[in-house]
C-alpha cells in the first residue's frame, strides 16, 4: 500500500511525462481526466488514511481538506476541460499540438499545487507555488493572441517580483529560526518551526511576514498586488480561469495561512490581523467598484474573484475562532462556487462565440441548464442561501461588527457593491431579451452541477469532522 | 579569523549595494548591461567567500552560477537582444538619475532601519548581511520601478534576485540554496527567452492593455 | 410543530415538482394543490400556537455549532397563521390563474421555496438561521418577479429588489453581530438573555429599523416595491404583498420587541414618524398610478406605514409602562397585518384576473368590467371597500383600534411623544382618506364607465377556481370585519409578553361590542353597524318600492348637448386624479402639467403631457447610483495600466509596509 | 363587562322597550326633520334675498313627486347605480341615528362612535362617488373626482376634530362626550374653538354649500355633487336627496351635542324632558339653518382649486387644536 500522499504527488507526475508523449488529444483529454480523477481518489485516501509528517510532507488539519477539494476541482475540471477543448478544437482556436502541451501542462501544475499544499518544508512550499505559477503562466498564453500574451507577460512579471519577494521572506524566515531549530533542513521544516516559533526573534519573523504577505498575496490578487489576476483570468482557457480561481488563489493564501500560523504562535511577534484587515477591506471596495465597468464576461468574474479573496483575508484578519473558520468555509465555498461560474461562462461563451457581456443575453431561455447554473453560481457566489458562501459571509460580517463595527460598514458597502455588479451583469446575461446565437453546445453539465450541489448542501449542513477541522486550524491561526 | 571573515563578507555584500548604485547611475543599455555583468561577478564573489567561511562547498556552484549564468550569458544575450532591436542608443529614466539615487540611498537607510530591531541573530555577519540584501532587493526594484525599457527591467529584476541569493547564502547553513537558485536562473531564462521570442520592445510600458482595449471593441 | 416537518418537507418535493414538471398542466395542479395543503397546514398549526407554551426544536444543521433553532410561540404562531392564510388564497387562485402563465416552469419550482422561505422565517429561532430563511425568501421571490424576464421593466424591477433585499440582509447581519457580540451567541435565546448596552441597543434598533423596513416598504427604503410586487405574476404579487411584508414586519417586532426587550422612546418616536410618512406617501404615490398592480403595490406601502404607526404607539406606550395602551396598539399592528393581508390578496387576485381577462393592467385601458366579469366585480368593490377603511369591513376595524390607541393617552411624558401622536393622528386621517379616494378611483375606472379598449370590451370572466378564491377572500374580509372581537381575543396570548397586558376580552361584551379600554372611551360593533346598514337600505328599498314608483326605462345618458359616443370623452385614470395631483402632488412630487393647445386653425391634436418626479428617488438613489458611476469610471483607468506602473503598486506597498514596520518597532 | 351595560344602565325601570322606542323614535324624527331643515334653510335664504321663497315643506313634495316617477336609467348602467342610493341612504341614515339630537345614551349609542360616523359618511361619499362614475360620462368622472378630492381634506378635518373632541372628553363615543361637555366645566378652551371652526368648515364642504359647492346649480362644469348625480332621476334620486338633507342635518345636530348641548336629556330623563329637549333641538337647528342662509349669501363660491385651501386651513385647525391639547391639558 503506497501512501495516499505521495500517489497524490506521483500520479500528476507521472501523467505530466505521458501526456507530454501522447500527441492524440482525445486520449490525453480522456488520460487527463483519468489522472485526476485518481490523484482525487487518492486525496480521498488521505482522508481516511494520514500519514505522520515527515521532513518534506506533511497532511494535517488544515491541508487535507484543501488537497480533496484541490482533487475535486481538479477533476471536475478535467472532465469540464475535455468538453471545451473539444470545441476548441473545432472552431480552430486550438490545434492538436496546443492540447498535448496544455494537458501536460494541467498534470504538472496540478503536481506543483498538491506539492505546496503537502509540503512540510517552507523552502519545497515556495518552489511548488513557483512551479504552479509558471505553469499557469503558460496555459494563459495558450491562445497565442496579443491579448493573451499580454496577459501571460504581465501575469509573469508580477508573478516573479512576487515570488522573489516571498523568497526573500521564506529566507528571513529560517534566519529567525536557525538560532533556535539549528542550522540545516529542521529550520525549514514547518512543523517544527511551529514547535519552536515562541522563541523566534520576532522583528525578523515581522519582517518576513511583510515580505511573505506582498509575495503570497501578489498571487492571491490582494489589491494592490492584484494587476495580473483579470487578464489572466479572461484571456486564458476557461479551465484554467476556474483552476486559476477556484485553487491556485487557494494555494497562495494557504501558504500565508501557515506562516501567519507561525505569527500567531509567536506572543512578541505583531499581529497581522489590522494589516490583513486593511488589505482586505481595501480589496473588497476596490474590486466592488471595478466590477461596474467590466464588459468581459470573465474579467468581470475575475474581479469577483478579487473580492472574495478580500473577504477572506479580511476574514483572518479579524481572527479569533469565528473570523478563521469563516476564512476557512470561505476558502472551500469560494474555490466550489467560482469555478462552477467559470463552466458555466466557459460554455456560454463558446456558444455565443464571445466573451462580452453586452452579446450574451436571455440564456435562461435557450440554454436553461447552463443559464439556471450561472444564476445558481451567482446567488451563491454574493452570497444568498442557500448556498454556502453565505455561511461563511454571516460569519465574518457579524463578528467583524461586534469587533471593529465601522469596518464591518465597510465591508458590507463593498459586498453591496459587488452584489449590484454582479447583479446587474447577470440580469442582462442571464435574463431578457435573447442575444447572440442560439445553437445547442456540447456542454458536460456535470461538473457545474456536482459544484452548485455540493455549495448547496454545505450552506445547509457542514460535515462534523471537516468542522472539527477548520477549528482546530482555527485555533492555530490565532 | 572571525573578526576578518565578517569583514570580507561585508565589504563584498557593500560592494554589491554600490554596484546596484552604479546601476541605478547608467543610462545607456549597453553600459548597464556591463554593470550587470559586474553586479553578478560581486555576487559569485560573495557566495564563493560565503561558502569558504561556511565551509559548505554546495555554494561553489552557487557561485559558479552566479559567474558563469549571470555575469556572462545572461548579459551577452541581453546584449544581443538590445543590438537587435536597435535600442543601444536609447536613454531614459523616470524621475531623474539624481533623484532616483536619492531614492536609493532612502531605501539603504530604510532596510538597514528595518533591521536594527533584530536582535537575536547569533551571528552579526548574517544580520549585516541581511539588511545589505535587502537593500539590493530593494534598489533592484526601484530600478524595475523607474525604468521605462524592458531590457532595463529585466537588468533590474536580475539585480533583485542577486540580493535575493546573497541573502539566501548569507543564511548560515540554508538548505536548497542551489535548487533555489537554479529555480530562479531557470525563471530568469524564461524572461530573457520571453523578451527574445515576442519581441517585447518596450511592452512593460508603451503597449499597455488599455490601448488594446481600444482595438479589441471593449473587452474589458 | 408536528406539522411543521409536513410542511417544509411537502415544499421541498413541490419545488422538485416544480422543476420537473414545469411545464405540464399537472404540475401546475400539483404544486398549487400542494402548496394550498400545505399551507392550510400551516394555518392549523399557527393557530393552535396562538395560546399554547412555546416550542423549541433544535436540529443538526444549519451553522454548526449553533444548530438551527426553531421556536413556535404565540408570535411566530400569529404569523404563521397569516402566512397560511395568504399562501392558501394565492395557492388556490393560482390553481386557475397558472393555467395563463406564459411560463409555468419559471415560477413552478420558485413558488414552494417562497413559501418555504417565508414560514422558516417566523420559526427561526437564532440568527442565522433567521437570515438564511430571510434571504432565501428575498431570492426565491426574486426568481418569480424574474418570471416574465423580458421586458426590460423586469430586469430593473429585479434588480433593484435583488439590491435591495440583500441591503436589507446586510443591514439584518450587522445587527445581528451587535447582538451576538463577540462571542458569536447567534441561538435568539442568548440574545434575549443578554443585556445590551443603551448605546448598543439604540444601534442595533435603528439597524433592525432600516433592515426590516427595507423589506417591508418603509420610506425611504420602499422604491423597489412599486417595480417589483407589479412585475411578479398576480398570485405571487399577492404573497409578496399581503404575506412578506407582513413577515418582514415579524421581523421588526421579533427582533425590536422580543430580542431588545424594553425600547427607549426616542424610538417609539423614529417609528412613528417614518411610519406616518409612508402611510401618506405610498397612498399619494397609489392615488396617483396609473397601473393597477402597481397601484395596488403603493398601497402596500401606505399599510406598512399603518402598521408601522401601530407598533410605534406600542412602543411608545410599552416605553412608559402602560399596558393597556401597548396591548391596544400591537392589537391594533397585528389586526391590521390580518387585515392588509386578506384585502390585498383579494385585490392582486382581483387584478389578475382583470390581467387574464384584458391582457392589460393599464387604468387607460380598462374600464365597465362590472359588465363583462360580474363575480369579480363584485369581490373587488369588497376589496376596495375594506382597504378604503370603510365601516362595517375588516380595514375600518383595525384602524379604528389604531386611532383609538392614538387618542388614549395625550399624557405622556416625552416631549417628542406628545408631539408626534397628533401629527401622526393627523396623518393617518389623511392616509385613510387618500386610501378611500385611491379606490374609488380604482374601482371606478376598472369596473365602471365604459370600456375603454377593445380588449376591456370582450373581456371574459375568470375560470371559476379563481373566482372562488376571490369570494372567499371577500366573504372573509367582510367576517373579520363583522367580528373582529374574535380576532382582537385570539390575538391576546401573542400581545401579552410583549405589552406586558392585553385588551379586555372581548367575545363576552354584549352584541359582540368591540371594547379597547373601557367601554366609556369609545366602542364600536361592526356587526350591529353592518346589520343596521344593510336593515335600513332594505327597508327603505323595500318601502321606496311599495310605496313609489317601480318603473324603469333605459335611455341615453345625458350628453350635455355634445353627443360623443366615444369612450375617451369618459375621465380617465389621470384625468380622475388630475385634482389630487395638483393638490398634493405638486408639492411632494413635483408634478406638472403642460398643456400643448394648437392655435386656431392648426391641425394637430392637443396634447398634455404630466410628469410627476418620485423625491426619494431624486434625492436618494439617483445621486448615490451616480456616485458609484463616477466612482466606477474614474477607477477604471486602474484596469488599464502598465506593467510597470503594477509593480510600482508592489514597490509602494512594500515601501508603506517596511516603514510601517520601522514605526511599530 | 360591562361598559355597555353600564351604559344602558341609567334606563333602570324603564326597561328595554321604552329605550328601543326612543331610539326608533329618533330615528324616524331624523328621518322626518331633514328635508324640513332643508326647506329652512332655503327659506331663510329666500327672505335674505327679499323674496318669498317656496314652502318650507317644499322639499317634501319634491321627494314625494320624485318617489312617484319612473326611473331613466342610462344604457350602461350596471347593479351598483341602482343599489348605491340605497346604501348611501342608509349608511348616512344610520350615522344620523348614531348622533344624539335631543337625548344622550340611546340604546344603541355605543354601536358607534364618532369615527364611525365619519367612516359612515365617508362610505355613502364612496357609493356615490362610484355610482357617479358608473355611466361613464364626463360629467360623473368629474363629479366624482372632486368629490373624492374634497374628501380627501375634509375626512382627516373632521377626524382631526373628532381627536380634538375626544381627548377633552377622554372618549370618541358621542353620548360620553355630549355628557361630558353638559356635565364638566369645559370652560372655554383654545382647541375645542379651533375645533368648532374646523367642523364648521367640514360641514359646509361635507354638504356641498357654499363657498365649496353650490347645491342649486346647474351648470355642469363648476358642479360637485350636482354632477356625480345628475344621471339619478325618479326614486333614485329622492333617495339621494333625502340622504344628503339627513347629512345637513346630522351636522347641525353634531354641532349642537358637540358644543352647545345645553338641555340635552339623558337616559332616565323624564318624558318632559326628551318634550323639552327636542324642542330645544328644533330651536337650535332654526338658528343654524338661519346661520348658514347667512352665510351662503355672504360669500361666492370659490375656484375648485382653491377648496383644498379652505379645507386645509380646517385640517390645521384641528390638528393645531389637537397638538395643544396633546403639549398642555389645560388648553
Amino acid at each position: 500500500m503506497i501512501d495516499p500522499v505521495v500517489l497524490v504527488l506521483l500520479i500528476p507526475l507521472a501523467a505530466t511525462a505521458l501526456l507530454a508523449a501522447i500527441p492524440n488529444y482525445r486520449l490525453g483529454a480522456a488520460l487527463n481526466a483519468a489522472a485526476c480523477l485518481a490523484t482525487f481518489g487518492a486525496s480521498v485516501g488521505l482522508l481516511l488514511h494520514r500519514p505522520a509528517a515527515g521532513a518534506y510532507l506533511l497532511v494535517d488539519d488544515l491541508n487535507v481538506v484543501f488537497v480533496v477539494l484541490n482533487g475535486f476541482v481538479a477533476a471536475t475540471t478535467s472532465l469540464f476541460s475535455a468538453s471545451y477543448v473539444g470545441h476548441e478544437l473545432a472552431t480552430g482556436r486550438l490545434t492538436p499540438r496546443h492540447l498535448r502541451f496544455y494537458h501536460a501542462m494541467f498534470q504538472l501544475m496540478l503536481f506543483g499545487m498538491n506539492l505546496a499544499l503537502v509540503a512540510n518544508n517552507i523552502g519545497l512550499m515556495w518552489v511548488a507555488v513557483e512551479l504552479a505559477t509558471l505553469t499557469t503562466v503558460l496555459m494563459v498564453g495558450l491562445y497565442r493572441t496579443p491579448e493573451a500574451l499580454e496577459a501571460a507577460w504581465k501575469y509573469f512579471i508580477l508573478g516573479s517580483v512576487g515570488i522573489a519577494l516571498a523568497l526573500f521572506g521564506t529566507i528571513l524566515v529560517y534566519l529567525a529560526a536557525r538560532p533556535v531549530v539549528g542550522e540545516g533542513l529542521d529550520a525549514m521544516v514547518w512543523t517544527t518551526l511551529l514547535a519552536h516559533a515562541r522563541d523566534f526573534d520576532a522583528p525578523l519573523l515581522n519582517i518576513a511576514f511583510v515580505f511573505l504577505l506582498l509575495g503570497y498575496g501578489t498571487k492571491v490578487g490582494l489589491v494592490p498586488l492584484h494587476a495580473w489576476l483579470p487578464d489572466a483570468h479572461a484571456e486564458g482557457p476557461t479551465p484554467i480561469s476556474a483552476v486559476l480561481s477556484g485553487l491556485l488563489l487557494n494555494v497562495a493564501l494557504y501558504a500565508l495561512l501557515r506562516f501567519k500560523m507561525l505569527l500567531a504562535a509567536n506572543p512578541l511577534a505583531l499581529a497581522p490581523g489590522p494589516l490583513m484587515i486593511a488589505l482586505g477591506l481595501l480589496t473588497v471596495l476596490f474590486a466592488g467598484v471595478m466590477l461596474y465597468r467590466r464588459r468581459d464576461v470573465k474579467r468581470l468574474f475575475a474581479y469577483s474573484s478579487i473580492e472574495h479573496m478580500g473577504i477572506i483575508v479580511f476574514a483572518f484578519g479579524l481572527a479569533g475562532p469565528i473570523g478563521n473558520f469563516a476564512g476557512l468555509l470561505q476558502m472551500a465555498m469560494h474555490s466550489l462556487t467560482k469555478s462552477a461560474i467559470f463552466f458555466s461562462v466557459g460554455h456560454l461563451a463558446q456558444v455565443k462565440g464571445t466573451q462580452r457581456i453586452a452579446e450574451i443575453g436571455g440564456v435562461t431561455e435557450t440554454h436553461p441548464l447552463l443559464g439556471w447554473g450561472l444564476v445558481a453560481g451567482v446567488s451563491a457566489i454574493v452570497g444568498l442561501p442557500p448556498f454556502g458562501v453565505f455561511a461563511a459571509e454571516f460569519l465574518v460580517v457579524t463578528s467583524a461588527f461586534a469587533q471593529h463595527p465601522l469596518l464591518a460598514v465597510g465591508l458590507v458597502v463593498g459586498l453591496l457593491l459587488a452584489f449590484g455588479a454582479l447583479l446587474l451583469r447577470l440580469t442582462q446575461v442571464a435574463f431578457g431579451a435573447v442575444r447572440g446565437p442560439l445553437q445547442p453546445v456540447r456542454a458536460s453539465h456535470l461538473p457545474m452541477l456536482a459544484h452548485l450541489a455540493l455549495v448547496l448542501v454545505a450552506g445547509v449542513w457542514l460535515p462534523p469532522p471537516m468542522v472539527a477541522w477548520f477549528q482546530h486550524v482555527a485555533e492555530l491561526l490565532g | 579569523m572571525h573578526g576578518l571573515s565578517f569583514d570580507i563578507a561585508h565589504m563584498l555584500a557593500g560592494s554589491l549595494v554600490l554596484v546596484s548604485f552604479l546601476m541605478l547611475y547608467q543610462v545607456r543599455l549597453t553600459a548597464l548591461l556591463h554593470v550587470l555583468a559586474l553586479h553578478a561577478l560581486v555576487l559569485a564573489a560573495s557566495v564563493a567567500w560565503q561558502a569558504h567561511i561556511q565551509d559548505a562547498p554546495h555554494l561553489y556552484v552557487t557561485a559558479a552560477m552566479a559567474l558563469g549564468f549571470k555575469a556572462l550569458l545572461i548579459p551577452w544575450a541581453l546584449r544581443r537582444i538590445v543590438f537587435r532591436l536597435g535600442i543601444h542608443r536609447e536613454i531614459e529614466t523616470v524621475g531623474g538619475i539624481g533623484l532616483t539615487m536619492l531614492g536609493g540611498m532612502a531605501l539603504v537607510a530604510l532596510s538597514l532601519q528595518v533591521m536594527l530591531p533584530v536582535t537575536a541573530m547569533s551571528d552579526p555577519v548574517a544580520r549585516e548581511d541581511i539588511a545589505l540584501a535587502l537593500s539590493v532587493v530593494l534598489i533592484g526594484l526601484l530600478m524595475m520601478v523607474t525604468r521605462r525599457n524592458a531590457v532595463s527591467q529585466v537588468v533590474g529584476f536580475l539585480s533583485l534576485e542577486n540580493g535575493i541569493i546573497l541573502a539566501a547564502t548569507g543564511a548560515r547553513g540554508m538548505p536548497l540554496v542551489v535548487e533555489i537558485s537554479v529555480a530562479f536562473s531557470v525563471l530568469i531564462a524564461f524572461i530573457v527567452v520571453g523578451i527574445f521570442l515576442f519581441r517585447i520592445r518596450e511592452r512593460f510600458d508603451t503597449v499597455d492593455v488599455g490601448a488594446l482595449d481600444e482595438v479589441r471593441g471593449g473587452r474589458a | 410543530m408536528a406539522l411543521i416537518g409536513p410542511a417544509f418537507g411537502s415544499f421541498a418535493l413541490l419545488a422538485a415538482l416544480g422543476v420537473v414538471l414545469g411545464r405540464h398542466a399537472a404540475g401546475r395542479w400539483l404544486v398549487y394543490g400542494g402548496s394550498l395543503l400545505a399551507c392550510l397546514l400551516l394555518l392549523a398549526t399557527g393557530i393552535g400556537a396562538l395560546d399554547a407554551p412555546p416550542e423549541t426544536l433544535v436540529l443538526p444543521v444549519g451553522l454548526p455549532w449553533t444548530g438551527a433553532h426553531l421556536r413556535l410561540d404565540p408570535l411566530s404562531g400569529a404569523f404563521l397563521a397569516l402566512i397560511g392564510i395568504g399562501g392558501a388564497g394565492a395557492s388556490l387562485f393560482a390553481v386557475g390563474y397558472g393555467r395563463d402563465e406564459h411560463a409555468p416552469q419559471r415560477v413552478l419550482p420558485f413558488y414552494p421555496a417562497f413559501l418555504a422561505g417565508m414560514t422558516l422565517v417566523v420559526l427561526a429561532d437564532d440568527a442565522f438561521s433567521f437570515l438564511f430563511a430571510w434571504e432565501l425568501m428575498s431570492l426565491a421571490s426574486w426568481a418569480l418577479v424574474m418570471a416574465d424576464h423580458r421586458p426590460d421593466a423586469t430586469a430593473r424591477a429585479g434588480y433593484v429588489y435583488l439590491l435591495m433585499a440583500t441591503f436589507s440582509g446586510m443591514t439584518l447581519l450587522l445587527a445581528f453581530g451587535l447582538l451576538a457580540g463577540t462571542g458569536g451567541g447567534y441561538a435568539f435565546a442568548q440574545m434575549r438573555a443578554a443585556q445590551p448596552a443603551p448605546f448598543i441597543a439604540g444601534l442595533a434598533f435603528a439597524l433592525a429599523l432600516i433592515g426590516t423596513g427595507a423589506k417591508a416598504g418603509l420610506v425611504p427604503l420602499q422604491v423597489w416595491l412599486p417595480l417589483a410586487h407589479p412585475a411578479a405574476p398576480s398570485h405571487v404579487s399577492a404573497l409578496m404583498s399581503g404575506v412578506m411584508t407582513k413577515v418582514a414586519i415579524y421581523g421588526f417586532l421579533r427582533i425590536v420587541l422580543d430580542l431588545l426587550g424594553a425600547a427607549a422612546w426616542w424610538q417609539a418616536v423614529v417609528v412613528l414618524a417614518l411610519g406616518g410618512i409612508t402611510a401618506v406617501f405610498g397612498v399619494l404615490q397609489a392615488v396617483m398610478e396609473r397601473d393597477l398592480k402597481r397601484l395596488l403595490a403603493c398601497s402596500t406601502i401606505e399599510n406598512v406605514g399603518i402598521v408601522f404607526v401601530a407598533i410605534g404607539l406600542a412602543m411608545a406606550f410599552r416605553a412608559n409602562g402602560i399596558a393597556g395602551g401597548a396591548a391596544l396598539a400591537l392589537t391594533a399592528a397585528l389586526f391590521h397585518c390580518l387585515n392588509h393581508t386578506l384585502f390585498k390578496s383579494l385585490l392582486f387576485q382581483v387584478s389578475g384576473a382583470v390581467l387574464v381577462a384584458t391582457g392589460t393592467r393599464d387604468l387607460e385601458r380598462l374600464g365597465g368590467l362590472i359588465h363583462r366579469l360580474p363575480v369579480t366585480a363584485i369581490a373587488a368593490l369588497v376589496g376596495c371597500a375594506a382597504i378604503a377603511a370603510l365601516p362595517p369591513l375588516n380595514g375600518f376595524a383595525s384602524e379604528w383600534l389604531i386611532f383609538q390607541a392614538v387618542l388614549l393617552r395625550p399624557d405622556l411624558p416625552q416631549w417628542g411623544l406628545k408631539l408626534m401622536l397628533p401629527v401622526d393622528g393627523a396623518l393617518l386621517a389623511l392616509a385613510a382618506a387618500l386610501a378611500a379616494a385611491c379606490f374609488v378611483r380604482a374601482y371606478g375606472i376598472v369596473f365602471l364607465g365604459r370600456p375603454r379598449s377593445e380588449a376591456a370590451a370582450v373581456a371574459q370572466e375568470v375560470d371559476p377556481v379563481s373566482r372562488a378564491a376571490m369570494l372567499i377572500f371577500a366573504a372573509l374580509c367582510a367576517l373579520a370585519g363583522l367580528f373582529p372581537g374574535v380576532v382582537i381575543d385570539a390575538l391576546a396570548p401573542v400581545v401579552q409578553p410583549f405589552a406586558g397586558g392585553r385588551m379586555p376580552v372581548q367575545l363576552g361584551e354584549d352584541w359582540l361590542t368591540v371594547v379597547p379600554v373601557d367601554a366609556a372611551r369609545g366602542t364600536y360593533n361592526g356587526l350591529l353597524v353592518g346589520v343596521f346598514i344593510l336593515g335600513s337600505a332594505a327597508l327603505a328599498a323595500a318601502a321606496v318600492h311599495r310605496l313609489g314608483s317601480r318603473a324603469v326605462r333605459r335611455g341615453p345618458a345625458w350628453d350635455c348637448g355634445f353627443p360623443d359616443p366615444r369612450p375617451i370623452t369618459q375621465y380617465g385614470g389621470d384625468s380622475f386624479a388630475q385634482p389630487l395631483r395638483r393638490v398634493f402632488g405638486s408639492v411632494v412630487f413635483q408634478t406638472q402639467e403642460q398643456v400643448d393647445m394648437p392655435r386656431p386653425g392648426e391641425m394637430r391634436a392637443a396634447a398634455i403631457v404630466k410628469s410627476i418626479r418620485d423625491p426619494v428617488w431624486d434625492l436618494l438613489y439617483v445621486p448615490l447610483g451616480g456616485f458609484v458611476a463616477r466612482l466606477s469610471d474614474r477607477m477604471n483607468g486602474l484596469q488599464f495600466l502598465t506593467i510597470r506602473r503594477y509593480l510600482g503598486f508592489v514597490f509602494a506597498m512594500l515601501i508603506v509596509l517596511l516603514l510601517a514596520l520601522t514605526v511599530t518597532q | 363587562m360591562n361598559g355597555i351595560a353600564l351604559a344602558g344602565a341609567g334606563w333602570g325601570g324603564q326597561g328595554l322597550l321604552a329605550a328601543l322606542l326612543i331610539q326608533a323614535g329618533q330615528m324616524a324624527l331624523v328621518l322626518l326633520a331633514a328635508p324640513l331643515l332643508v326647506g329652512i334653510v332655503r327659506k331663510a335664504k329666500a327672505r335674505l334675498q327679499r323674496r318669498r321663497g317656496a314652502s318650507v315643506l317644499q322639499p317634501y313634495r319634491d321627494l314625494r313627486r320624485l318617489l312617484g316617477k319612473e326611473v331613466v336609467l342610462a344604457e350602461n348602467a350596471s347593479w351598483l347605480f341602482r343599489t348605491a342610493p340605497y346604501a348611501i341612504f342608509a349608511a348616512t341614515w344610520v350615522a344620523a341615528a348614531l348622533v344624539p339630537t335631543f337625548a344622550t345614551g340611546l340604546i344603541f349609542s355605543w354601536t358607534g362612535d364618532l369615527i364611525v360616523i365619519t367612516a359612515l359618511l365617508g362610505g355613502a361619499r364612496f357609493a356615490l362617488a362610484l355610482a357617479g362614475m358608473d355611466i361613464g360620462t364626463s360629467f360623473g368622472g368629474l363629479g366624482a373626482s372632486r368629490e373624492v378630492m374634497i374628501a380627501s381634506l375634509a375626512e382627516p378635518a373632521m377626524l382631526m376634530l373628532v381627536f380634538c373632541v375626544a381627548i377633552v372628553a377622554g372618549s370618541t363615543q358621542l353620548s360620553s362626550v355630549a355628557a361630558y361637555m353638559l356635565t364638566q366645566p369645559v370652560g372655554l378652551r383654545v382647541s375645542l374653538a379651533l375645533a368648532l371652526v374646523a367642523l364648521c368648515i367640514v360641514a359646509v364642504a361635507e354638504n356641498g354649500r357654499v363657498p365649496v359647492d353650490n347645491p342649486a346649480t346647474h351648470l355642469e362644469l363648476t358642479m360637485v355633487h350636482e354632477a356625480m348625480v345628475l344621471e339619478y332621476s325618479g326614486r333614485h334620486l329622492a333617495m339621494i336627496e333625502l340622504a344628503s338633507a339627513l347629512k345637513l342635518l346630522l351636522f347641525a345636530s353634531l354641532i349642537g351635542c358637540l358644543f352647545f348641548p345645553f338641555g340635552l336629556a339623558h337616559a332616565g330623563s323624564a318624558w318632559t324632558g326628551y318634550l323639552l329637549a327636542i324642542g330645544l333641538w328644533c330651536g337650535k337647528l332654526l338658528v343654524m339653518a338661519g346661520l348658514l342662509g347667512t352665510l351662503e349669501l355672504s360669500i361666492a363660491k370659490m375656484r375648485v382649486f382653491r377648496v383644498p385651501n379652505f379645507l386645509g386651513a380646517a385640517f390645521m385647525f384641528g390638528l393645531l387644536g389637537v397638538l395643544l391639547l396633546f403639549v398642555s391639558r389645560g388648553m
